[in-house]
């Protein structure tokens, strides 16, 4: 696994003075993106905060070419770029598809998934503030059960679509999850899927203060929280076997866990929400819980 | 010119060749033979045809694209939009609900001044499920900024695929074009298509090089982020200038291919039987235009004068042309296949609107007709104008 | 010269492919051609309509053929209204049928007969129910009308179809031609 | 081809990397981060957790012998992450104002 000082020391992507709110873990995630796979990468962005906080015309502060797409586009448009590389015969330069959980869970599920099938040349990573963070924290299909958004002002009701599961389906050479709060797993995990042909998906979580109210300075330790509730489950499957990633390996145990209620008590998007969507919450956690383990006791 | 030897092979013939073949595979050979490198397709009846054809020359090794076999209509177009900025040359093939599907991207393409080909098969559409012909679904693309091009039979498509390329790549352009064919009037009828030697068609096409802006990681940028007001009416005046330029590059590509290929179907438009003392003038598109050909020799016959303009250019409009062949007409009759719901026919509005900067104001005839694909036959249109101009006397 | 020829089939017996090795014959002789179908929601069985034009020169219609000059009929079960309209006396009809089949008076174009049908079984052209007699009648027309040679049909043929199945194609239209006979009464 | 405005060109809609895209971001702030270098063991955990990024190790400071942390406050947006990361509790979230009166007292 990378150490933080070869982090540290890789050139930095991202330039000062974009246009993220304070605390945005979406920058910080596309920071360690960009470090882990080098210079010599193309993306395509569609309609997220990503398009907005790169900066307006005429500067850009992602130090990488850039396409931006609409909404629905940013895998399809990545198989365009990834085509024309193959055409030239550019067999180095990375494809990276950065997109929010709404253009991958909803908007845009059906592209990623016709390029996961065809297993177009890429990395996907979709990172997830659980909400439609740019248009003001709508529900997204990566909502949690519980949380309460500008269109679920009573908090969201049924569960969320796994998208790395969906992903996994998909018999991709690499699938994983990650969060902005441990750049080390992230970035390990994203050097891993460079080195592969064909498609590759990671899920990346990225807590938003502004939806979720919290403070912003709390972006990291939310991050770490989610993992150490066991709300959001570390794992990667190479070649369709799943394996825990070690950060989340000890919470398989939930007497482990720290409690569900921890991870909430400073997001303003659960203040007062109902015990039995609280419950509900911890079910579908739990039930993530056996499918993951499950699936990683039949790939040992 | 030499060809660079990385450009994707195309085993085109060495020699002029003439195959009989339908609409649709005559702009899969044009995509082939203009070396296209980057393929994205969905299949939708009628211009399912093309793509297959496509798909025989790649996969039979005459044809060095990459054919991205997309989900849908919306990612061919946003994979034409990743591959043309990454400085590839690309194709797609579409029709109806798959170009209405796609409609966001194709807007995208026009704004991002990407230079890609399409070829369109103009379909009705549903309700109810028609499959015939019908030119709405482009028409209706009018105003994205992409250049329209009508054809009104197969060889018409074959040069118009290869002239498009030459006509969105110059570099006062940089606009996509959409050639567009009547669902299975052309699409799927089989007539001869006369094709130029490879090498000869090289020299006419070169290799796709971009000009003002290429996905490249040895010179980042960061294409179509968020812009504020102030700088939108600068780029969006550019895309005027460019299409308006776009009208003598037309005129100019058009001549220089007749010159070279002996094939000339008219520039932006096309005329028949037009003097300069023609009274009364027929105007139409597509293969109706040509079948009206027909019906203007009968209509001479019978001692009428008239004359038939087509429009073969939807964007850019030929506006100075129509007010210079309009000027001393009495009556213009526009036969075509696209309403503009709650107005008229598409083309009679431009029309209309490009009169109105001169002083001719001939009386207007409007004739929406062959709406699904319904046979406008020679006799039918030589019938409507004369009853046109019986209302006269 | 400008011949419009009407082909009337099922779904299923190949008619397309009629008119285009036609048109492609015609081609190979210098002419201008056109081969086409009103393509609708073809079922295996249904009965459809192709085309061919030819001509000296470019052909400008793109519409259906109202007013054939000639027509020929691949499935003598087809109903006759579907196929007689439009003939007129100067057309030519050349119907798969095993005998002179009966036509009211009015009918008094050229007629030709060819059994089609028995060439195919003969010649085991079979796919799934359907007897094929698209290529036994491209050389009953070409006999029927000298629109083309035979040998040009043969090319055409060869152009069209693939190379596996060329055997008993080229000599199902050998027989067509061979065994394309006129009406008693001349013809008419 | 002839053309009277043959200066014309095709404008796109190319945006170049540069700092400061939306401008001095480090206008945005009510809180300022201040270090306390004395401290601070230069490990680095607020420079991998700035999302700007505008902390860095200027590691030819003399000060110290691992080099000083500095942070841009023509960029910072005062998230004040680093300070909450921080393990030796030593970024100081300040609020903006005093820095005002400072500025102010300066200028008088």
């Amino acid at each position: 696994m990378v150490t933080t000082k070869e982090i540290l020391r890789l050139p930095e992507p991202i330039l000062a003075g974009h246009a993220a709110c304070a605390g945005c873990s979406s920058s910080l995630g596309l920071r360690y993106a960009l470090k882990a796979l080098g210079e010599d990468v193309i993306m395509s962005v569609p309609a997220c905060c990503t398009s907005v906080w790169q900066g307006p015309y005429p500067k850009s502060s992602i130090s990488v070419p850039v396409l931006n797409i609409a909404f629905a586009a940013a895998a399809s448009a990545a198989s365009g770029i990834s085509g024309a590389l193959q055409a030239k015969g550019n067999k180095d330069t990375t494809v990276l598809a950065w997109a929010g959980d709404g253009g991958s869970v909803d908007i845009g599920l059906a592209a990623i998934s016709g390029a996961a099938e065809r297993n177009d040349n890429m990395i996907y990573v979709c990172y997830s503030n659980e909400s439609y963070s740019n248009t003001g924290v709508q529900k997204s299909g990566a909502t949690p059960p519980g949380a309460r958004t500008t269109t679920t002002p009573l908090g969201r009701v049924g569960s969320p679509k796994d998208i790395s599961l969906i992903m996994w389906t998909h018999n991709l050479p690499y699938v994983a999850t990650a969060c902005t709060s441990y750049p080390r797993d992230f970035i390990t995990k994203l050097q891993k899927a460079q080195t592969m042909d064909g498609f590759k998906f990671i899920y990346l979580l990225a807590p938003c203060c502004v939806g979720w109210k919290f403070p912003a300075e709390k972006t990291i330790e939310i991050g770490k929280l989610a993992v150490e509730s066991g709300a959001h489950i570390l794992w990667e499957a190479v070649n369709g076997d799943i394996k825990l990633s070690n950060l989340s390996k000890k919470y398989e145990d939930p007497a482990k866990r720290k409690p569900l209620a921890e991870y909430l008590k400073d997001q303003g998007r659960y203040k007062g929400i109902g015990e039995d969507m609280i419950k509900a919450y911890q079910t579908y956690i739990d039930h993530q819980w056996s499918i993951i383990t499950s699936l990683a006791k039949i790939s040992q | 010119m030499t060809v660079s030897d990385n450009r994707p092979k195309s085993l085109g013939h060495d020699e002029p060749k003439t195959f009989i073949i339908s609409g649709n595979h005559a702009a899969a050979y044009a995509a082939k033979m203009a070396r296209v490198e980057v393929v994205a397709a969905y299949p939708i009846t009628p211009s399912t045809g093309c793509i297959e054809k496509v798909s025989d020359f790649v996969d039979g090794g005459t044809m060095g694209a990459n054919y991205i076999k997309v989900e849908s209509e919306h990612s061919a177009a946003a994979a034409l939009i990743g591959a043309s900025a990454t400085g590839a040359r690309t194709f797609s093939s579409t029709s109806a609900h798959g170009l209405l599907y796609m409609a966001e991207l194709v807007w995208w393409a026009a704004l991002a001044r990407l230079p890609t080909v399409m070829s369109i098969v103009n379909r009705e559409l549903a309700p109810a499920w028609s499959i015939w012909a019908q030119t709405q679904d482009s028409m209706g693309l009018r105003d994205s900024g992409c250049l329209q091009y009508y054809c009104k039979n197969n060889q018409e498509v074959y040069d118009s695929v290869i002239m498009a390329y030459k006509i969105s790549e110059h570099e006062h352009v940089y606009m996509p074009s959409l050639v567009c064919q009547d669902a299975f009037i052309l699409s799927h009828t089989n007539a001869p298509v006369d094709m130029p030697a490879q090498k000869d068609l090289d020299d006419f096409l070169p290799a796709y090089e971009p000009k003002h802006f290429k996905l490249d990681p040895k010179d980042p940028v960061t294409h179509s982020s968020l812009a504020y007001p102030e700088h939108y009416r600068q780029k969006r005046m550019n895309i005027m200038e460019s299409t308006h330029r776009a009208k003598q590059i037309i005129k100019d590509v058009c001549a220089d291919y007749k010159k070279r290929f002996g094939k000339f179907h008219g520039d932006l438009l096309e005329t028949y039987g037009i003097d300069k003392k023609t009274k009364h003038i027929i105007i139409s598109h597509s293969s109706i235009a040509e079948e009206i050909e027909v019906s203007v020799d009968m209509l001479k016959n019978k001692g009428y004068d008239v004359g038939l303009i087509r429009v073969r250019v939807l964007r850019p409009f030929p506006d100075e042309e129509l007010r210079e062949l309009c000027k001393n007409i009495e009556t213009i009759h526009f036969i075509e296949r696209a309403p503009s719901y709650g107005f008229k026919g598409i083309i009679a509005i431009d029309t209309m609107a490009a009169l109105f900067e001169g002083d001719a104001r001939p009386k207007a005839f409007h004739h929406i007709e062959g709406l699904s694909g319904m046979d406008v036959t020679a006799e039918y249109a030589a019938d409507l104008i004369e009853k046109d101009l019986e209302t006269l006397k | 010269m400008f011949e419009e020829i009407r082909w009337h089939g099922r779904g299923g017996q190949g008619a397309v492919t009629s008119a285009k090795i036609l048109a492609d014959a015609a081609h190979r002789e210098g002419k201008f051609v056109q081969a086409f179908a009103f393509y609708g929601a073809e079922r295996r069985g249904a009965p459809v309509e192709t085309y061919t034009r030819i001509s000296d020169c470019h052909v400008k219609r793109h519409s259906q053929i109202y007013n054939p000059t000639v027509v020929a009929v691949l499935d003598p079960a087809l109903p006759k209204i579907l196929y007689l309209k439009g003939l007129s006396k100067n057309s030519t009809l050349i119907v798969n049928s095993n005998k002179q089949m009966e036509f009211s008076s009015e009918i008094d174009c050229t007629k030709f007969w060819v059994d089609a049908t028995q060439i195919a079984i003969d010649l085991k052209l079979r796919v799934s129910e359907s007897y094929i007699t698209n290529t036994t009648m491209t050389g009953a027309v070409a006999k029927a009308t000298g629109l083309v040679k035979l040998e040009s049909v043969i090319e055409a043929l060869k152009n069209q179809l693939n190379e596996r199945i060329w055997e008993k194609n080229i000599e199902a239209v050998k027989r067509g031609y061979n065994e394309t006979h006129p009406y008693n009464n001349g013809g008419k | 081809m002839p053309d009277a405005k043959d200066d014309f060109k095709v404008e796109t809609w190319n945006s170049k990397p540069a700092k400061g895209s939306a401008g001095k971001t480090g206008l945005w702030r009510t809180f300022r981060p201040v270090i306390n270098h004395e401290k601070c063991t230069r490990c680095e955990i607020c420079v991998l957790f700035c999302p700007e990024p505008c902390i860095e190790l200027d590691q030819e400071d003399k000060s110290h012998k691992k080099g000083k942390i500095i942070i841009d406050y023509d960029y910072c947006k005062g998230c004040g992450i680093c300070a909450n990361e921080c393990p030796q509790h030593c970024i100081d979230m300040i609020k903006e104002t005093e820095f005002l009166k400072d500025e102010e007292k300066e200028d008088k």
